[in-house]
Parts: structure tokens; C-alpha cells; sequence
């Protein structure tokens, strides 16, 4: 990529979007605690509900900063939109929680009914992606179905609904917590990445990370060198600082505290350069790539859309 | 104006759609707005591979199975509430609650019901439906003229030739314009009800196409459920619309 | 038998009917006069049974009444062969029997083949009226309420539909009672005619009479009748 | 029947609702569904904390403003197209184009001209009352008396004249009850648009107890709704419905 | 002045009119009398500009024309007052100098104050009928079409209101087109009288005739007129 020369113009009036993703609190304290203070006076933080929502931010101009899912961002540079991924914040947080106890293994699940959230979306590829090389056919050895959210999949579990469902985190912790107040007991039989350990090498997934508009590296180089040098203390911060991490996150992210402090546990916070494991969110691209090329946009993102840390 | 004209000056009306739909498309470019040129040919080349004929037959089933029931039920209460004033009176707020409760809060009870598959989008079109009827059809028997009635009783007319000479004919200037409205949504809402659901359908299809952030696919599949939409008004109102206070 | 007694009625603005008697004997024709406003129309709605009296009683012991409106009072979306077959389906005539009975009765009042298939809205008033009329003829009533069924009418189906009229109580022994401005036309009709006075109505004329379709005896008779202190104040005063 | 009645029956229709609603509490467990009771309780709560009140006014603002808005241009159009034949027959396929399409279609549109917040929700809900309103007015017009209109001709009334005193009373016997539910759907679209926008409001508090899992706390919030709903109808619509008819 | 030119009118089942010719001057009360459904209240409508001629030429030089329907025409969620009230609304006069107005002239034709305030649902026939006849000429009209407008009026409200109209003639030189079934109210007030055939309507009578209230004339006049061969052929045989 091509850098201006580094302007002293601060940017102003930047509304950072954050994925509905637990780890989006890693760049949440960064701005919390002034970190980008200098280089973007003024900048405000929300969540973005869906894709809609992040693209109408994005195309408009007004959010050129966000977190997200890290195939989003891939897709929209293979749409044209200049997207740069700059780290991972989340190595995965997908789990099977069952109140089945004879489910311990991905084998396991042959034959049984499994509630599954966003079809087609991220974490059914993952699942699928897994389930497939541990030789199950999702579509034929198990009853797979969906429900539009994993708060629904949750509240089935609870409620006696379902057996077992595919959770993210904190719903996966929240289910547990909750089911555990009235007697009934759900645990995390498996974790998925765990199980993609198995088959891609190390036992995490890439899954969401800090992407920016190349635009907002023109014009503020400072601000790239401010996430540069603020993420990494961010999360140790989080790691380091569990309840006042989860009143951060009630505070900014409307979450439970409670359930956000345990599912810390859960939901695989680190800072990685994005450039520094490119060969990992490759793999995890072409697993993708493999089930479904239009979620990517058909193709691998160009070296471009990698960064440094 | 006769039905050629009209179906012209139809054909105009979404013509001048389309025109702004380029314009927005120009406008703000292909992230925001794909072109419908583009779309239309990403819509031709699903039809043509035959994915849309399944999505679209599950669509169709949850619309058209949900707004009959719907429409249904709310006729039979409408008219019973029209004729029966107390019942009418507690119908009326209770159907304004079925009307105003957002969709989240039925969620539950229908997943609980019918699991996530099945019947729960044909369970939140009825449910959409069925408001929108009854008004249509409680209002229809209110403003029916006493004076045809007084002379229908004067003749010692039996109820089901009140019914069929009387009440139908003046409930159809009410109803049907209700049963149109209630169409179109129940089309909108199986759609909807199917992005936020088990991802079948049209509905699955678009969930999967944002999921893609594939604008154009999306718009695809919106397009079709329109056309659907258009043809099905078409279908099944015109000849009802026609048939309107024809009867005996 | 037709027996209105003691017959109260309010719409509440002061009493139409206070205390009102009233009877209809088969094989009669008794014409209403009075003022307009003074309670024609209401005593025919209670004798149908579409008001209840305030108090006192409206008793119809006739086997099948039929009631010709004010105004037509027709289906607007049904055409004039229907409409004057409204009453048959009332009876659960089948439609091919109860529209040919219909379309006969409209023909034999003057309707054109054409005319048969129009709606309310392409018929002139006087068509209009003569619907109204056939619809409650197709019945074979035994008490025909009347309310200015001719007023629209021409002199000539004015006096066709008289003698229909006429006829049915004659060779029938049906009842009518007849509400008409017209005092010839009472004349020419009734067996009986009462005046009723402003509100509330109370019956200030009671005369028994002979119908007859002699031109100058009807116009002598009429001259006679408006020249009786109770019907001229009845009628003509203020 | 009076006033007093209506709202008696009104009130009763309300309570079988609740009792249907303790029975499913009773049949279902609080898992699925909870008590009224607790529901209200929480209410309560909610109210005295003062949480109610803002996230009740940014909604009321968003489904209010969009009604109006929709209810207005609805109106106009659906007039206008009622008294120009060609004009209606080119409006009736847009208005059933824009109430079928799926806001999903909409809104990238919605977000990128009113920003998350702003007034994207009052734009969903105006999209949605408008072809409902339209319908109303539309057929309102239509099935007005000619021979009444024939009648004001006849004595030159000017256009002014003729809206007040024949198609406004005539109209509103059709626009009524198409005002009305549209307001029920202003309430409900207005919810969703939040629960799936910005996070503001009713809607977004709903998102939130929903990401809590919290069922009953959901269901405080679209009590709050809804009982909004109902009073909205009562003092916006009943005035209205009751001055019907009665304009000189 | 009025003028008929060669009009001709089709409503699909044949000529209503065909080539049909009248005209009636300022000062002059014209009469139609003619069968039911020969085209009286079309002549009318096609005077009111309501409906247009298929070819021909309808000229309606008056300033201000007002008109009587053959029913009501009453809007049905406003007030006796209020409709009475309408063609002042019409002509821009303000809300109470036009009720204030339109009572008065019902209070003439016999409207209890009560009933001022009575919706058409809540009137008899005949108040019906005096609501639409005072709309009319609350405007003071050059020119009034009236269709059979004293058909369900008793006796003495029809001469008190035949008695107006004439005034109206006489007085204010107004031009009354006058359909009506009665032979004897045509006498009564015509300065000439036209009698129609059936469809397609022709002028098959043209009389020139002399007001008169004198019943004794009138009856003799209306015997003499009935008497013609054109009347008679036209109005009374099939
Ligand atoms: N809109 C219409 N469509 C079709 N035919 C019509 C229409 N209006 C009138 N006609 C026909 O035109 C003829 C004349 O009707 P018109 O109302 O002028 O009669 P009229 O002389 O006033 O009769 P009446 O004394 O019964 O009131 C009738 O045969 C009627 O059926
Ligand atoms: N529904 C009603 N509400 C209030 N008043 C009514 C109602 N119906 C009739 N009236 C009043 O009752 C009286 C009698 O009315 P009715 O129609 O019986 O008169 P009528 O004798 O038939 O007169 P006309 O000769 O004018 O037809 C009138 O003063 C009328 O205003
Ligand atoms: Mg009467
Ligand atoms: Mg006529």
C-alpha cells in the first residue's frame, strides 16, 4: 500500500464500530483509556447489529475503524472496498453445550438433534468445516437445525427445548449459568477449536479481528501507530482485570457481567499482527473457501489486506 | 377505465420504480444499491439454475398457508364481532395487541409450538394476518346500510340469505382491500420470518446471501418474492375484486 | 288479523304514538292519511315488526306479510330481476324459478327485455319503484304494508298497479294497509280510510268507503271528503 | 352501545388475554414463558427506575413521527389516486411493491441517509404505513356515493367544499380503520427497527434483555409497548372515529 | 335561457334521446309529463350539466341553477339544517348567516325545531323531500330543475310549496323545469306543458296553458287534457 506522508491533522468525529462479539472489549478499552485519545479526539464507540449496518458505516464514511468477524472485511475487499485487517483479537469461541452427558466427541453426535444458529454464516461453516473432517455429513448423520440467533438456541437449551445446541460466547455461558439456577445441567461437551486443532495444527481459530479503511491509514498514520502500540496492553489489561473488564463491557456493550466475567474463560482473547499469522487465517479462509466461495467474495483477500502490528 | 388501460398505467407505476432504483443505484454506487440490470440477471440465472423453484415453493407455503388461516380466522371473528357488539368490543383491543406485539416476542412461542422448521413462519403471518382481517371485516359489517337490512327483515330473510345478498356484498367494499393489504404482508413476514429463522425459503436464501454481504443476490431474491407478490394480487384478488357485489 | 293496542312510541322528542289502536281485517284495504311527519311510515315499521312499541302491543297474525318501502330499498349490487326476486329467495324459491316468476311480474309492469338485467342505479325512479312493488307481490302476500308504492308512477301504471292492487284483495282476501297522499287515490282504493292528526297520531277520521274506478265519482267523493271539518284540518290547516 | 360498555367489554376481551397468557406461564413453566405477574412486576420496576421513560420517548418519537409521516403522504396519495383513475391504477402496484419488499431490502438505504440512530426506524415505519394508509384512502375514495357527488356538482360546490363535506366523511369510513392498524403496525416496526438498528429505545432494550436472555424483562418491555399502542389508539383515534360523520 | 339542440343520449340499450329539442325561457314554469322511464329525470341531468349529450348541444345560459332530485340526495351524516344549508356553503356564505338561513326556510315548511337538528335517518319521507326542496331554493336560483318534487308531500304542504314556486316565477322571474306525474299539479302551475313519448323521448304534446289554483278548473282542465288524443296515447295506454 502507498502511505501519505504523515499529516498533523488529529481525525475527528470517528465512530468506531465494534462487532456483537465479546473480544470487541480488548478495543473498547483501548479508547476507554485514552489510548486513541490523540490521534482521534471525539471518537465514539457502538456495536453494529449486522452487516447492514457495519456497510452503511463503512460506505458513508463515518465508521472506518471496527471489529469484526475477519471474514467480513475479506469479503468486502474482494468487493472493492479497501479493507485492511490489522490483528486478530479472537482465536475462536464456539462450543457444543449439551445437557446430553453421553456426547463427548464430535463422533458423538452422529444421529442426534443439534440446534444450530446464522445458517450459512460463520460459525455453521466452522462447525460443518470440522464435522465434515471428522467424518460426520452434517446434512445426513445429524439433525441439524437452525434458529435465527444463538439467544434463541440458548433459550431452547435452557428450557428443556433442545438437547444441544452450537453456542458462541457469552450465550454459551449465560445457558450453563442459567440452566444451572434451576437444576438443569449443561456443559460444554466440545470445543470447536479444540477440534479444528486436530485438523489444521494449532487448536484456535482466527475469527474476529481489528479491520480499518485504507482511507483512515492516509489520513492518520498516528492513529495506525496508536492501535499499533495500545492493543496489546488492551487485552492484558482485560485479562488482568476481570470485573472492572466486565463493567467496561456492561458500561459500553450492554453485557451481564457476571456472565461476561466467566465467559472470559471462554472466548480466547489474545492480540495477534495479522500479517504475523497470515498462513493461519489462510488456512481458516480456505477451509471457508472450500464450503462456501461466496462468503469470502469467491477468492483469498490480496497481500495488501494484511498488517503489521 | 377498463383492465387494459389499467394494467398500462400499472406497468407505468413500476416502471417509474425501476427508474428510481437506477438512479439510487447511480447515485451511490453497487455497495449501497446494486444496478437492476444486475440484479435481474443475477435473478434470471437463479431461476435458471433451479434454486429458485424450492425456496420459493417453501415461501409460497408459509404466505399463502398463513394468510388463509389468517384471513380466516379474522373474517369469522371480524364478522362475528360486527354482528355481536360485546364480542366485537373485546375482540377489538385484543386484536390490536395480536397486531402490536413485535415478532420477537412470538418467536418463543412458536419455536416452542412448532419447532424451528415447520410452522412458525406461517404461524407469525397469521398472526400478522389475522388483525389486519378482522378490522377489514368488522368494520365491513359496521358500515353496512340499516335500511337494506330492515328490508331483508321485513321479508323474513334467513340468515344464511342475509348473508350471502346482503352482508357479503357490502363486507367485500372492506374486505378485500384488507385481504390485499394482508397479502402483501403475509409475503413480507414468511420472508422475514424465514431470515430470522431456520433459513429456509426465500428467506433462508437471503439470510445466506447476507451473510455473503452479496447485495445483488439479496435484491435478487427480494425481487422474486415480489414478482410473487404481484402475481399472486393478481391471482387471487382481481377475480374476487371483479366478482364484487355480483352476487345474487 | 292485524291489531295494534295501546301503542306508545318516543324516538325521544315527544311521543309519536301515544296510546294508539289499530286493526286490519283480511279481505280489507284500510288507506293511512295524514300529515307528513306524522307517523305513516312508523306505524307499517311497527306493523312489520322493525320497531317495538314502547309500550302496549302490535299483534300480526297473517301467515306472510310484505312491506313496499318508502324508497325502493334495493340491492344495489344486484340487478332488477334479482331484486324483485329477493322475496321468493326469502321463501327458498330456487333462483331459475323465483327469477322467471320475477321477470314475469316486471314485464307485466312494463319492463323492456333490457331492462330486466339493469342495476338499481341505470333504472329510472319509477322502475325503481316498480321493483319494489314486484318484490313484494312475488310473495303472494296475505298483508301487503304499503308506503306511497305509486307516488313515482304515471298516471297510467299508477292506475295498472292499482287494480292489481285491488285485485289481490278481491280474488285473494289479502290485506293491505295503504299509506298514501293522495286522497283520490284512497278513494279510488280503500274500504276504509283513516286520518291520522299531527303528533302524537291519533286517528281523527274513521270512514268507511266503497273503491271505484269511476273517474267523476272519485273526484266528487275527494271533493266531499276534504270538505269534512277533520280531514280539512287533518290535512289542509296548519 | 355506549362509551362505558364499549370499554368494559374492551377491558374484558384484555383480561381472557391474560388469563390465556397465566395458562401458557402454567402449562409451559417460566422458562418459556413467564407470569404476567412477574412480567408486571418487572414493569413496575422499570417504570419507577426511570429506564422506562427515555427509551419509551426515543420510541414513541420514532413510531409516532414515522405514522404521521406515512399517514399523511399515504393519504394524500391514496386521494389523489382515487380521484385521478390513472394516477391510482400506476400507484396501487408501487404501494403493493413498497409494502411487500422486506425492510432488508431498505435498509442500507435507511441507515446510509438517517445514520443508525437518527431516523432510520422512522423511516421503516413510514415505508410500512404508507401503502396501508394509501389502500384506505384509496378505497375510501372509490366507494363514495355518486349520487352524492352528482348532487354537490349540481350546485357548483367548490373542490374545498366537496372534500369537506362529502369525500372527508365518506373517506373516513375506510381511512378509520386503515389509520388504526397502521398505528398498531407504527408501534410494532418501530420496536423491531430498533431491536435490529442502533440500539436505542424500546427495541434496543428488548435486544439487550434478549442477549441477557432474559425473558421476562423482554416481555416488560413489549408490555410497555404495547400499552402504549393502546393508549395511542384510545386518545389519538377515538376522537377521530367519534367526530366521524359529523363534519357540516 | 335554457336550450336543447338536437341532443342525442345512448346509455347503451338504444336512444334515450334522439335529436331532441327545448328551451326554456327566464319568467316561464315548463311542465314534463311523460311515462316512467321516457327520460324526464335525464332531460333534467343533462340541463344540470351532470351528463353530456352524445352529440347535440346543451346550453344553460342562467347564473345560477339549482335542482330538485327525484330521491333526497341528503348527506347523510349532516343535519336537516345543515343540508338545507348546503348550496349556500356552495355559493361561499358563512356557516351561521347559512344555517341561520336554511332554518328559517325549513321552519316555513313546517319543521319543528327539533327536527332542525335531526339527521336524514331521523326524518320521515316527506321532511326528506322539504330538506331537498329548501337546499334548492335557499340559493335564490334563475333556474330550478325539479323532479317530481311534491311526490310524498301531503295535500297542504304540496299547494303551500306549489305555491312558492309559482312565486318564485312570478316574483323573482325565475325559469322552473317541472317533471311531474300529476296531471293536475302540472295544470296548476305550468305556463306550458310538454308531454314525451316513450323512448327515444319525443315532444308529442305542446301546450301552452294558464296557472290556476282554483281546484274546479284545474279538474276540468285536467279531464280536457287527458282527453287529447296525444295525452291519452302517451300517458295512460301501454
Ligand atoms: N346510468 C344509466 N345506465 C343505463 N341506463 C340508464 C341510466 N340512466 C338512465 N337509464 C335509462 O334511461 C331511461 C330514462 O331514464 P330516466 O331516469 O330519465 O326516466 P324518467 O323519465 O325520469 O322515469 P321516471 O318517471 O320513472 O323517473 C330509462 O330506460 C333508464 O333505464
Ligand atoms: N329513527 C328516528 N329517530 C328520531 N326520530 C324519528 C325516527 N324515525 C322517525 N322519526 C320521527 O317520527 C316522526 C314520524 O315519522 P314517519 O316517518 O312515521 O312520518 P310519516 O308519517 O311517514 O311522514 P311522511 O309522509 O313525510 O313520510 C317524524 O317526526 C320523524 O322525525
Ligand atoms: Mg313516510
Ligand atoms: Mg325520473
Amino acid at each position: 500500500a502507498v502511505t501519505r506522508p504523515a499529516s498533523a491533522h488529529p481525525v475527528s468525529g470517528l465512530e468506531v464500530l465494534g462487532a456483537p462479539n465479546a473480544s470487541t472489549v480488548v478495543l473498547v478499552r483501548l479508547i476507554e483509556s485514552g489510548g486513541l485519545a490523540e490521534a482521534a479526539p471525539g471518537a465514539t464507540f457502538r456495536l453494529w447489529r449486522d452487516t447492514d449496518d457495519l456497510r452503511a458505516g463503512l460506505v458513508s464514511g463515518r465508521s472506518r475503524l471496527i471489529t469484526t468477524p475477519i471474514h467480513v472485511p475479506a469479503n468486502l475487499a474482494n468487493r472493492g472496498l479497501p479493507m485492511r485487517l490489522l490483528a486478530i483479537i479472537s482465536m475462536g469461541h464456539l462450543s457444543v453445550v449439551t445437557a446430553d452427558p453421553s456426547i463427548a466427541t464430535f463422533a458423538d453426535l452422529a444421529g442426534k438433534k443439534i440446534v444450530g444458529f446464522f445458517k450459512n454464516d460463520m460459525p455453521d461453516l466452522v462447525f460443518r468445516t470440522i464435522a465434515r473432517k471428522e467424518g460426520i455429513d452434517p446434512d445426513r448423520d445429524i439433525e441439524l437445525t437452525y434458529v435465527g440467533t444463538p439467544m434463541e438456541a440458548a433459550q431452547m437449551l435452557v428450557a428443556g427445548q433442545a438437547e444441544t445446541a452450537i453456542l458462541n460466547e457469552p450465550p454459551a455461558t449465560g445457558a450453563i449459568m442459567m440452566a444451572g439456577q434451576t437444576g438443569r445441567a449443561l456443559r460444554r461437551a466440545i470445543s470447536l477449536q479444540q477440534a479444528w486443532g486436530r485438523h489444521f495444527g494449532k487448536p484456535r481459530i482466527p475469527m474476529a479481528g481489528v479491520a480499518l479503511h485504507q482511507s483512515l491509514i492516509d489520513d492518520s498514520p498516528e492513529l495506525l501507530a496508536a492501535l499499533r502500540t495500545g492493543l496489546a496492553p488492551a487485552k492484558d489489561w482485560v485479562l488482568a482485570n476481570r470485573t472492572e473488564a466486565a463493567q467496561l463491557a456492561e458500561r459500553t456493550m450492554q453485557s451481564r457481567p457476571a456472565v461476561f466475567e466467566r465467559s472470559l474463560d471462554h472466548f480466547n482473547i489474545d492480540v495477534v499482527s495479522a500479517a504475523a499469522i497470515r498462513p493461519e487465517i489462510e488456512t481458516f479462509y480456505r477451509a471457508i473457501l472450500d464450503l462456501s466461495p461466496a462468503t469470502l467474495g469467491g477468492t483469498l483477500p490480496p497481500d495488501e489486506f494484511y498488517l503489521d502490528l | 377505465m377498463n383492465a387494459a388501460a389499467r394494467l398500462a398505467w400499472g406497468a407505468a407505476g413500476l416502471a417509474g420504480l425501476a427508474v428510481a432504483w437506477e438512479a439510487g443505484h447511480r447515485a451511490l454506487g453497487p455497495l449501497v444499491l446494486p444496478a437492476p440490470a444486475e440484479t435481474a440477471a443475477t435473478l434470471t440465472t437463479l431461476i435458471l439454475s433451479g434454486k429458485a423453484g424450492p425456496a420459493l415453493a417453501v415461501t409460497a407455503a408459509d404466505a399463502l398457508g398463513g394468510w388463509l388461516a389468517g384471513a380466516m380466522l379474522g373474517a369469522a371473528l371480524g364478522i362475528a364481532g360486527g354482528l355481536l357488539p360485546p364480542l366485537g368490543a373485546a375482540l377489538r383491543p385484543v386484536t390490536i395487541v395480536i397486531l402490536g406485539v413485535p415478532p420477537i416476542a412470538w418467536v418463543v412461542l412458536a419455536l416452542l409450538w412448532f419447532g424451528p422448521a415447520g410452522l412458525s413462519a406461517g404461524f407469525t403471518v397469521l398472526v400478522t394476518v389475522l388483525p389486519i382481517v378482522f378490522a377489514g371485516a368488522f368494520q365491513g359489517i359496521l358500515a353496512r346500510d340499516p335500511a337494506l337490512g330492515e328490508m331483508a327483515r321485513a321479508f323474513g330473510a334467513p340468515p344464511l340469505l342475509k348473508l350471502r345478498a346482503l352482508i357479503v356484498p357490502q363486507l367485500l367494499d372492506h374486505l378485500l382491500p384488507a385481504l390485499a393489504t394482508a397479502l402483501a404482508f403475509a409475503w413480507k413476514v414468511a420472508v422475514m420470518a424465514e431470515v430470522l429463522g431456520g433459513g429456509t425459503g426465500i428467506g433462508g436464501e437471503i439470510a445466506t446471501a447476507r451473510a455473503h454481504l452479496d447485495l445483488a443476490m439479496t435484491l435478487a431474491w427480494v425481487m422474486l418474492a415480489v414478482a410473487l407478490l404481484l402475481a399472486c394480487d393478481a391471482a387471487l384478488l382481481s377475480p374476487v375484486r371483479r366478482r364484487a357485489r355480483g352476487v345474487a | 288479523m292485524l291489531v295494534f293496542d295501546g301503542v306508545t312510541l318516543d324516538f325521544g322528542d315527544g311521543p309519536v304514538f301515544d296510546r294508539f289502536d289499530l286493526a286490519v281485517a283480511p279481505g280489507r284495504l284500510v288507506a293511512l292519511l295524514g300529515r307528513s311527519g306524522c307517523g305513516k311510515t312508523t306505524s307499517l315499521r311497527l306493523a312489520a315488526g322493525l320497531v317495538a312499541p314502547a309500550s302496549g302491543r302490535v299483534e300480526n297474525r297473517f301467515r306472510r306479510t310484505a312491506m313496499v318501502f318508502q324508497e325502493p330499498r334495493l340491492l344495489p349490487w344486484a340487478d332488477a330481476t334479482d331484486n324483485a326476486a329477493f322475496g321468493l329467495a326469502a321463501l327458498g324459491v330456487g333462483r331459475e324459478a323465483r327469477r322467471a316468476r320475477a321477470g314475469d311480474l316486471l314485464t307485466g309492469f312494463g319492463f323492456a327485455p333490457a331492462d330486466l338485467g339493469k342495476r338499481p342505479a341505470e333504472l329510472s325512479g319509477g322502475m325503481q319503484s316498480r321493483v319494489a312493488i314486484a318484490r313484494a307481490f312475488a310473495v303472494e302476500p296475505d298483508l301487503v304494508l304499503m308506503d306511497e308504492p305509486f307516488a313515482a308512477l304515471d298516471v297510467g301504471l299508477r292506475r295498472e298497479l292499482q287494480d292489481l292492487v285491488r285485485d289481490a284483495v278481491e280474488r285473494r282476501g289479502s290485506a293491505v294497509l295503504f299509506v298514501t297522499h293522495d286522497v283520490t287515490e284512497a278513494i279510488r282504493l280503500a274500504d276504509r280510510i283513516l286520518v291520522l292528526s299531527a303528533r302524537p297520531a291519533r286517528v281523527v277520521l274513521d270512514a268507511e268507503a266503497t273503491p271505484t274506478a269511476d273517474p267523476a265519482a272519485i273526484h266528487a267523493a275527494a271533493a266531499t271528503f276534504l270538505a269534512l271539518p277533520a280531514a280539512r284540518g287533518a290535512l289542509l290547516e296548519r
